[in-house]
Order: structure tokens, then C-alpha cells, then sequence
């Protein structure tokens, strides 16, 4: 397929058999594919060139559609990521920090819950990735946070 | 507060101005009724709702402060100002936000408008679980065992009698928050540690009690509707027992659970338990149903609940208006008071959640947004395409609500028309609903409050079949973006022929 | 022909495939059904249709020609072929196109496909409108007066004894096509010119006849279901007054002119009329009923009517699934020939078309779609958003049924509804619905065939307000587009404050 | 308002005090505009920068938007276009034309019938908009006809 791979949670995938594929609300995503079952209505939504969204039968399938070259530059990227030192804690959901239970400096261990945070309707703990120590603690008691912003550092 | 109407006349409307002090789907739901009704609607919001649809939709609106609940949908204050600032004769709590609030109810009756509820005194009694136990045990209706006092100190109670596993409730509790499940002993103190902080920061009252775990369970709840003057109607009952966090996902009615002798008994402790307070309003009775049929009651709440629809469809009552009318002093007539329930109604509830995450509450922004229609669907939707979702309320979208003969119709509408609706945007629990209207214990009716737990856990892995799809859907779009793209046959035709149909089976 | 039920047994699905022979909302209508029986459903669709809806939420579909009607939808050979490579066990013909048509019910017959539809020879029967008038007299049913033969010489019948003014009719006609009024006899021969040719090109047939015109009439039709087994079933009435050149527009049921004894008698007229054929389907019979509530035979349609859906929301029966079920062989059950009608339902339908210009016929493209929701609204659609309108077809764009629990509050219910409906790309009847639901006649009930014609004409003229609104609309629009809009605050902010809202008043 | 002004069917129009106005889908000219007498949600169309389709309570009103220069330009056009010879008598709805009554060189009087086109139901009959000559029949029996298509001219 013009030199493209097709990923799911960094696993190759093989595209099924589609024979036409059209958009029916492009703006929003909205697009038709025939495969050799039958026709099915997606929601297929970009996030830059490689990196699209499909929903598929109402679950959201993050996919990666890259060539040989971006594949490489990624993987070298995702490297060096890897490597690098402290591991920077960011929030899953959005919610009301309740609790913080670690300051810098506090040494933790794999699983030791670190934050709690109240979404909507429920208390949910935060917990340390690995053994460290924690090098910053970036919210605080009552403070709301969204989706992504950090909330501590392990070194 | 001043009554316009103390007659079941419906010349003119029962008011002439009504703050709906909600957002989301149940503003529009009330905003709807009013407009039906010729009441002009005035809808509030916080600055993350200044375009909502619920504002769009009203005929006039007040601004009453920042995203944070507690300095908009929460505040007393706010609403009261806002109230009186837009000339509204009668208030419209809709659920949660302040609609059981004893506090908000006298500060609505003190200015001088009716509050669309029951009087605050009425909200106060029920609010404590606790009392409300008690009070329903001395009315005679049985209750989940357990304690009838608060759970202080854990060590100086003899739990051994309530039995484990058990239920840590909070008394101030209400949808699901402020619960925890105890197995053993020894995890009471923990768990309760946690029950109270959660019960504080939801409710300002860390009181908890503990019941006897009933399990397995069917939740059954009766729908009432009282009016000024007396009268009092069960409108049938609804089950919702498909839940998750002891939430509701799916309501129906009729419950395949009850039989005309269970729900004469339920009729029976609901008129009970109704019996102990004031109200005049829609209200429900929740029970727990066991499995030797016996059923507990659970609380009560003077209010609209979310799931009011398939009572609506079933009966033909239109519920919310009644609300509006009784409020106004309007006695309910026999059409509503002899009820003549026809075929069975289901709702799933469209949440911006991760099913395959625990549940997991999503913000963000919905993008496409294609509701199903056609016979027998009704769609009570708080979004339309292109609507930012503000992290800081419930992430309820939309009821989609299926209307039919008898189950088996409505099981089958009810997937037609999951099958029929796409969002985009967020993840949702969409995929959960198309997995539950395919479950042998859906499908008969035999299921239980475990169902989720049990059976869907985070959902079945992705599937190849889907995970094939999903990647020749974006292989083609990132195709189509290429330059020189052609319009249509965008992924290559290795297969233009038609299998035999197997669409279904291929994504489910 | 295989009929693959005898009994009224509903495990499993009447059939396995159905070829669905139409287009637009009806066919999305019919592919709903059999999504919900479990049935496979087998689009057509002509060159102007690949990507339309009624295909999209097909199983399958198959193309069947040109946009041309005559060589995709009226072209008995393609449909045929679609039907026999498809596999379908039945086809669905829909309204309109080929569902009235004997040869091709034949044609379906003659394939070993099951047509859900009563045999041609009832189809041939029925399809002379002239014939059937001799046969509803027969079985002493009152007709409109006037000929009972062709008119072919008008200068050689005496036409004082039909009186003036009268109708000429087309023997092979429906849907208000091969009709024309004539008010003196001196006019008869250009009229009957006119109305020949209309006939010949609709029909293939320039047979015409005389009726007196009953003038200020209701038209009223009453709905009725048979089965294989003998059984027939009057699902009510329905009242179609609301008429542009003798189309229906508006319907609702019950009839607000029909007094239960009229009822009585318009059911025992419509059994008679339906004891004269033999048929196996859902039909209806139609009768005009004058000011003194005479009622008067005009035709009977052995197939689904546009309006169908008010009667199920009235009667909580599927009658398209009970429409293939018993075209299966099964039996209507006692739930079905038992009807309890509950409430009033009303439809409206969206054409695209100019009421400002005679109801014209436009062709386009829809670009904005939003259809109203919520409680007891239904949206039978044909379209979505962005959708092209071949000029070839009907122009109805979908169906807006609302149900309530009687007549004053679906109408109510009917004016929020339309409120919240918004459509562009093409003009539309909305503004025309808008008018209607407010208009006395139509809010009292009473109103005749003529409404259109004496009150609404081509609309009023444009009202200041609306135009003032659309200047003011307009000139923000552009100023949006210019370099350096900001968005929002696009006009000039003379007056932010809020007045007393006057919206509805300043452009109805 | 910036040198514009609204005209509809020619005829200079007051707009209406408005506040606010935003677009809630752009792509299809869905809008919201707030006046004195509340908000009001609208459907605004552009054909070109200065012609506008607002649909407005179900009606499709069309308005221009014109700066004083772009109508001098437009009326300058329009006088042009009245002057000249022959009219052009157009479709203005599709159809199948059925019957044409009239051939080159016929002298037609104005409300002549000349050409009879069926539409979906109905016979329509296309008349003379003014006495004179037709000079060219653009159509004939048995075609299908869009809006818009020339039909005859008439000297």
C-alpha cells in the first residue's frame, strides 16, 4: 500500500480488504469503507499524518499509518525516550487533586499510590511507575487538572 | 409562593417564566416541556456553557459564574439572583446539581418563587439515608439489613450480625458516590476512611452507615407522581440493575425481574414509604430485588430521575409537564391517575467514558454526532456535533431511548438503532451498549447488578476483525489526503465483489 | 411464491432477504423494519442515488440503472434482476414507483419472489379507480357523485345531472395526478385535454372520468390490515385535509371531524369496500366526508401510505414489520386486531419545495440538516446533512410525526418541534408548517380541503422583522469573512441588553 | 456598518439590531444571531462575497450585501442587460418537457403559451413574457430539463 504500515498499540496490523473508501462528513470524520463484508459507517479522525483515530462499532482504535522512514525516525525518537532520566507522572482524566501523598525527595516503590484524585464521581489513585525517588511534586490539594498535565516527577 | 392554579384546568400556561437550574440534557428536557407548555424558559450557565445547547435552546439566559460547580450550578446564591433578575415564577432543579438540596428549596420558596420539588422539609428528611431507614422500617417496608445508626468507630460495632460482604453508604450519599464494598472485617476501617473523605467532598457529611451486600441484585425502582392535593399514582416500575460504580447505564419498564405479585409489593412500600413525607412531585422508590424475590427498600428521591423516559414511553404520561402543573396547584387527572401502560421501553445511557478503562470519565470535544431516529427511538440529547465537553461536569451526552411492542421488539429496535448512531471525538460507551444488546443475560432478561463487573470487566480485547478495519479505514484516509487523491476508490480494489453479509459478526 | 410461516410464531424471521424497491425515507423506513426482524435488506439504487442513504443503511445493494425513473425504479426487468441476484425472498415496493403496479407484482410472482403486496390480480383490480367506484356501489357504499363510465365525448353526456364544479379524474390515477377542476361545462373539453395527457405520461393510460367536487370537504382515510387468514383490522382513521394540488401535506389521527358515529360508519364502508378484493397487506381506504358528515368512497391503496406513521404512534403497532410478517404467512394476533389507540399523533412532511411559489418543486443540494428530538417526536428521513436531490424523484425531504396525549398538546408538541428544525441548501415547506400550526382553523380542528387555497395562497409577503433579521444575519456573515473578524461580537453592539422576548412574534 | 448595505429583492433593507453573532457550523452556515427580542438560530448561505441565502423561520430570503462600489458595478450591469435584444426565457423548475407550442418565427403574444413541462406531478405551462418573435427553440418534446436551461428565445 504505497509503502505504508499500518500499527495498533506499536503491533503491525494487516488493513482488511476494503474496495472503496469514501467520506461522508470529511469535517468531522465521517467516512464510508466497503470491505468484503459489506459497507460499514467510521469515524475516522486525524491527528497529524501519521496518527488517526477510527471508531469502529463505537470503540476508539488508535492507529499509526506510517512509511518505512517515519517509522524509523519514530522508534529512534521513542529511544532516546526511553533512556532519559526521570519519568514525569501526568494525569489520565481530568479531576479535583484530593490527596498528595509524596513530596520530593520521598523515596517510592513501584504500585505506592502517590495522588488522589476525584473525578466526577470517584476517589482514584495515582501510583508509581517504578522504585525512586520523587524529584517534583507539581500540583497540590484542590487543585483541578485536565487530561495530560503533570503531576510529579520520579527520578 | 404564590400557586397560579388550583383547578385541572389547562387553560393557559401553569406559569409564566421558569429557570431551569440545570445544564446538559435535563435543561433541554425541561426547556422542552416549557416551550410545549407556552411557559418561556430561562436557561443558566457557567462561562464553560456560554454556547451549550441547553442555552441555544431556552428563550432567554442568565450567566451565573465560572466553570467550577460550586461557583455556578452549586451556588445558591448564583441561582437565586439569577432567578430574580429574569423575572422566573417557579424553579426547575432537574437531578442532581441542587435538586434534593434541603437549603436551596427554602432559598427558592424565601424569594417568593415555587420551587418545582417538594417542600424543603421533605428534602431534609430524605436527604439523611439514614433516617429515611428508619422511617421506612417504622412504616413497615423492609429495609437491606443492617445498621440503623452511623458507623463511627468501627472497632466498638458488632458487624458480624449485617453479615460481609457488606455496603459502607454514605447518609448524605445519592448516585453512587460515598459507597464502598467491604469483604472482610478487618478492611472496615480502611474502607471507610475512604467512604467518608468521598462522602465529604461530594455531600459535606461524612455520616456512613453499613447495610448487608445483596447480592446477586436487581435494582427496581417505582416511579410516583403526587399532586397538591392528595393524590398519589405509581406509575410502574423501572429496572436498573445494568450498572457500573453502583451507577445506572441501562433503565427499562417493564422489569423482566418483577412478577404482578412483586409489583404489587413494591406498589405497596413505595405508597408506604411515600406516606412518611410531604411531597408533590415526581419521586422514587428504590428497592433491591434478591433473588428469592424478596425486596429492601433503598432510599428515595423527590425528584426527576435521569432515566424518567421509558416510564414516559411506556405510559404516554408526559412527566416532566405533570411536574410543571402540579407545581402550579393543578390537580392530576385520571388519564394520568389510571395509567395504561403499553409495551416495553429501554434506555442506554451515551456517556463520554471509557468502557474499556474501567469507566473511565473522558473530556474533550464531540465531533461527529449522528443520533438515530425513525420508529420507536427517542433521543434526549445534551450535545450536537462540534460541542466541547467542560472536564468539570457529568459526562452524560445523551438517553437514547427505544419504545416497542413487547422486549423482544425492543431489544431488537434498540440494537438497530445503536447500530445507526456515530460519535466522533471522544470515546464513549457506545461499544459497551452494542456488547450488552448482544448478551445471552440481556437478551432474556436474567441479569443482575454483577452483570458488568462479571462479564464486561474492561471490555474483550480488540478484536483482529476490527483492529483490520480500523486500519484500512486510516490507510485509505491517509491516503485521501495525498495529493492527486481520487474521491472514492481510495484503497486498492482487491475485492470489489459482495460477500455474504457478515458485518455484524465481523465487529461485534 | 414460498410462504415460509403458517402460524404466528414469531421465532425467527418471517424471511431471510428482502429487496427493498424504492428509495428515500420510505425505503429507510423498510430497511429499518428488517434490521429489526432480523431480516437482510437489499437497497436499489439508480446512478444518481450510489451514495445515498437509504443504500448506506442497506445490508447490501444493488444498482439498477440511469437516474431515469423508467429505466431504474419504474423498470419492472432491472428490479427483477436486482431482486434474483440479490437472493431476496420478497420485495417491498414502498408507495409510489411500482408498489400499485400489477405487472410488476406479477413479475415478482412469476420469479418465486414473495411480494409484499396483495396478488395483481387485486392490484389490476383496484388500479382503475373507475372500476372500483362501480364496485364499491355494488357493495353499497356511498361514492361522490358522478359518472361511472369513461368520459370520452364530453359533448355527448349530460353533465348537469354531476353538477359544477366537478372533477375530472384519471381511471389509472393517484397522487393527485391526471386531476383537474372544471366550473363550467364549456370548459369540460380543454380540461379533459389537459388532464388526459397529464394521465397518459403519468399512467400510460388517458382513461378520465367525472365526479361532482365536494367543496368544503375533509378527506379521510381509514387504515386497515389483513392477513392470509381471513382476518381484517381497522387501525383507526386518519384525517389528510391539508392538501397543496391535491397532495397530501399535513395528517393526523384521529380525524378532529370524525364523531365516533362517523367512525363507526366509515369502518363499516371501508370493510365492504375491502370485502370486494382479495388482499393480504397493510391498505387503506379513502373517503372525502362533506360539511353535513356524509361520507363519500374515493379509493382504496392495497400498499403502505406515506402517513403510516401517525397510525402507529396512535396505535403502538409496527405496521411495516406486520406488513412483511404477514405477507409470510402469519397470522395477526390478537395484540394487533384488538387496537388501543392512546393519544393524538400529527405528521408533517418536509418537501423540498417553494411554498412562496406555489408549492414548485426544487432540486439542490441540503446542506444544513438539524432534526428536532425529545419526547414523542419522530423523524422518518429520507436525507441527512450534505445531501444531493436528484431532480428526477419526489421531492419529500422526511417525515415529522409528533404524538401526544391529545390533540391540543400535539400541537404544542408539534410547534417546539418545528421550532428546533432547521434545513438548508434548498427552500423547504417549513416556513409554510410554521404558519399552519398556528393558524385558528388548524388549532380548533377545523379545516378543510380548501385551506391551502383560501388562506395560505403563495404566503404573505415578506414581514419586515424577518427581512430586518436577515439583513442584519447577512451583513454579520460577510463581516465574519472579512481579514481581521473577530469571532463573536461580529455586528455592532447597540443594545446587548435583553428585552421582552418577542422572537416567535417577530417572525411568525 | 463599514460602508455596506443590505438589499433584498433590490430594495435597501434596515437590518435588525443585533448584539452578537456566531457561526455554530460554518461549513454548513449555521448561526446564531442575538437581538433586542432574543436569540435566533438561522441558516446564512454565501453565493460570492455579496450574495447571501439566510433562511429565516423556514424561508430563504436572499440579500445582498453590498459595499456602495459593488452596487454602482452591479446596476451598471443590469441596465446593460435590460437593453439588450432578445429575452431568454429559462427553466425555472426541472422537469420533462411535454409539448412545445411554438417554432421559430412564430409570432407569440405576451401569456402565450409556448412550451408545457411536466415536473413530478404536475403540467406546467411556460408562457410568453412578452409579444414578439421566436427566434430560436431550444428544446423539444421527450427531453429533461434543469433549472436554469435556456428553453427559447424571443427576438
Amino acid at each position: 500500500m504505497r509503502g505504508f504500515e499500518a500499527r495498533i498499540g506499536g503491533v503491525p496490523v494487516e488493513p482488511a480488504v476494503a474496495s472503496h473508501f469514501e467520506w461522508i462528513d470529511r469535517a468531522r470524520g465521517i467516512a464510508r469503507l466497503r470491505t468484503a463484508e459489506g459497507d460499514l459507517e467510521l469515524v475516522v479522525e486525524g491527528r497529524g499524518p501519521s496518527e488517526w483515530l477510527v471508531t469502529v462499532a463505537g470503540r476508539r482504535i488508535a492507529v499509526s499509518i506510517q512509511t518505512w522512514r517515519e517509522r524509523m525516525l519514530a522508534e529512534a525518537e521513542g529511544s532516546a525516550r526511553a533512556h532519559a532520566g526521570p519519568v514525569e507522572i501526568r494525569a489520565t482524566l481530568p479531576g479535583l487533586v484530593v490527596a498528595v501523598g509524596a513530596e520530593a525527595g520521598s523515596e517510592v516503590s513501584e504500585g505506592q499510590p502517590l495522588i488522589t484524585i476525584e473525578a466526577m464521581k470517584m476517589q482514584n489513585e495515582v501510583r508509581a511507575p517504578r522504585d525512586g525517588t520523587v524529584t517534583e511534586v507539581l500540583v497540590e490539594p484542590g487543585q483541578t487538572v485536565a487530561t495530560g498535565t503533570p503531576l510529579l516527577r520520579v527520578g | 409562593m404564590s400557586v397560579r392554579k388550583d383547578s385541572s384546568s389547562r387553560d393557559g400556561p401553569p406559569f409564566g417564566r421558569i429557570l431551569v437550574a440545570n445544564r446538559g440534557e435535563i435543561a433541554v428536557r425541561v426547556i422542552r416541556a416549557c416551550r410545549e407548555l407556552g411557559i418561556e424558559s430561562v436557561a443558566v450557565y457557567s462561562d464553560a456553557d456560554a454556547s451549550a445547547l441547553h442555552v441555544r435552546m431556552a428563550d432567554r439566559s442568565e450567566r451565573i459564574g465560572p466553570p467550577s460547580p460550586a461557583e455556578s450550578y452549586l451556588s445558591i446564591p448564583a441561582l437565586i439572583d439569577a432567578a430574580r433578575r429574569s423575572g422566573a415564577e417557579a424553579v426547575h432543579p432537574g437531578y442532581g446539581f441542587l435538586s434534593e438540596n434541603a437549603a436551596f428549596a427554602r432559598a427558592v420558596e424565601e424569594a417568593g418563587i415555587v420551587f418545582i420539588g417538594p417542600p424543603a422539609a421533605t428534602l431534609a428528611a430524605l436527604g439523611d439515608k439514614l433516617e429515611a431507614r428508619r422511617s421506612a422500617v417504622a412504616a413497615g417496608v423492609p429495609v437491606v439489613p443492617g445498621l440503623l445508626v452511623p458507623l463511627e468507630d468501627p472497632a466498638a460495632v458488632d458487624l458480624s450480625e449485617v453479615g460481609f460482604p457488606a455496603m459502607l453508604k454514605a447518609a448524605a450519599g445519592g448516585g453512587g458516590r460515598g459507597m464502598r464494598r467491604v469483604d472482610r472485617a478487618e478492611d472496615v476501617a480502611a474502607a471507610l476512611e475512604t467512604a467518608r473523605r468521598e462522602a465529604i467532598s461530594a455531600f459535606g457529611d461524612g455520616t456512613v452507615y453499613v447495610e448487608r451486600l445483596v447480592s446477586p441484585a436487581r435494582h427496581v425502582e417505582v416511579q410516583l407522581l403526587g399532586d397538591r392535593h392528595g393524590t398519589l399514582v405509581c406509575l410502574g416500575e423501572r429496572d436498573c440493575s445494568v450498572q457500573r460504580r453502583n451507577q445506572k447505564l441501562v433503565e427499562e419498564t417493564p422489569s423482566p425481574a418483577v412478577t404482578p405479585a412483586l409489583r404489587e409489593a413494591l406498589f405497596d412500600s413505595a405508597r408506604r414509604v411515600a406516606g412518611t413525607v410531604d411531597f408533590h412531585n415526581a419521586a422514587t422508590v428504590e428497592f433491591l430485588v434478591d433473588a428469592g424475590g424478596s425486596h429492601y427498600f433503598l432510599e428515595m428521591n423527590t425528584r426527576l430521575q435521569v432515566e424518567h423516559g421509558v416510564t414516559e414511553l411506556v405510559t404516554g404520561i408526559d412527566m416532566v409537564a405533570w411536574q410543571i402543573r402540579v407545581a402550579a396547584g393543578i390537580r392530576l387527572p385520571r388519564a394520568v391517575t389510571e395509567p395504561e401502560p403499553r409495551g416495553h421501553a429501554i434506555e442506554v445511557r451515551l456517556y463520554a467514558e471509557d468502557p474499556y478503562d474501567g469507566f473511565r470519565p473522558v473530556s474533550g470535544r464531540v465531533g461527529a454526532w449522528r443520533m438515530p431516529d425513525g420508529p420507536g427511538v427517542r433521543v434526549d440529547a445534551g450535545v450536537e456535533a462540534d460541542t466541547d465537553l467542560p472536564p468539570q461536569y457529568d459526562p452524560l451526552l445523551a438517553k437514547l431511548i427505544v419504545h416497542a411492542a413487547d422486549r423482544d421488539a425492543a431489544v431488537a429496535r434498540l440494537r438497530r438503532a445503536l447500530d445507526e448512531t456515530l460519535i466522533g471525538g471522544v470515546q464513549t460507551d457506545l461499544g459497551f451498549h452494542r456488547w450488552l444488546v448482544d448478551q445471552p443475560e440481556f437478551a432474556s432478561g436474567h441479569y443482575d447488578t454483577g452483570l458488568i463487573g462479571s462479564r464486561w470487566g474492561d471490555g474483550a480485547a480488540l478484536e483482529d476483525a476490527a483492529a483490520g478495519i480500523a486500519a484500512a479505514a486510516a490507510m485509505a484516509a491517509r491516503r485521501s489526503s495525498l495529493p492527486g487523491a481520487m474521491p472514492g476508490l481510495l484503497v486498492e480494489s482487491t475485492d470489489s465483489g459482495w460477500g455474504r453479509l457478515a458485518r455484524r459478526e465481523a465487529i461485534r
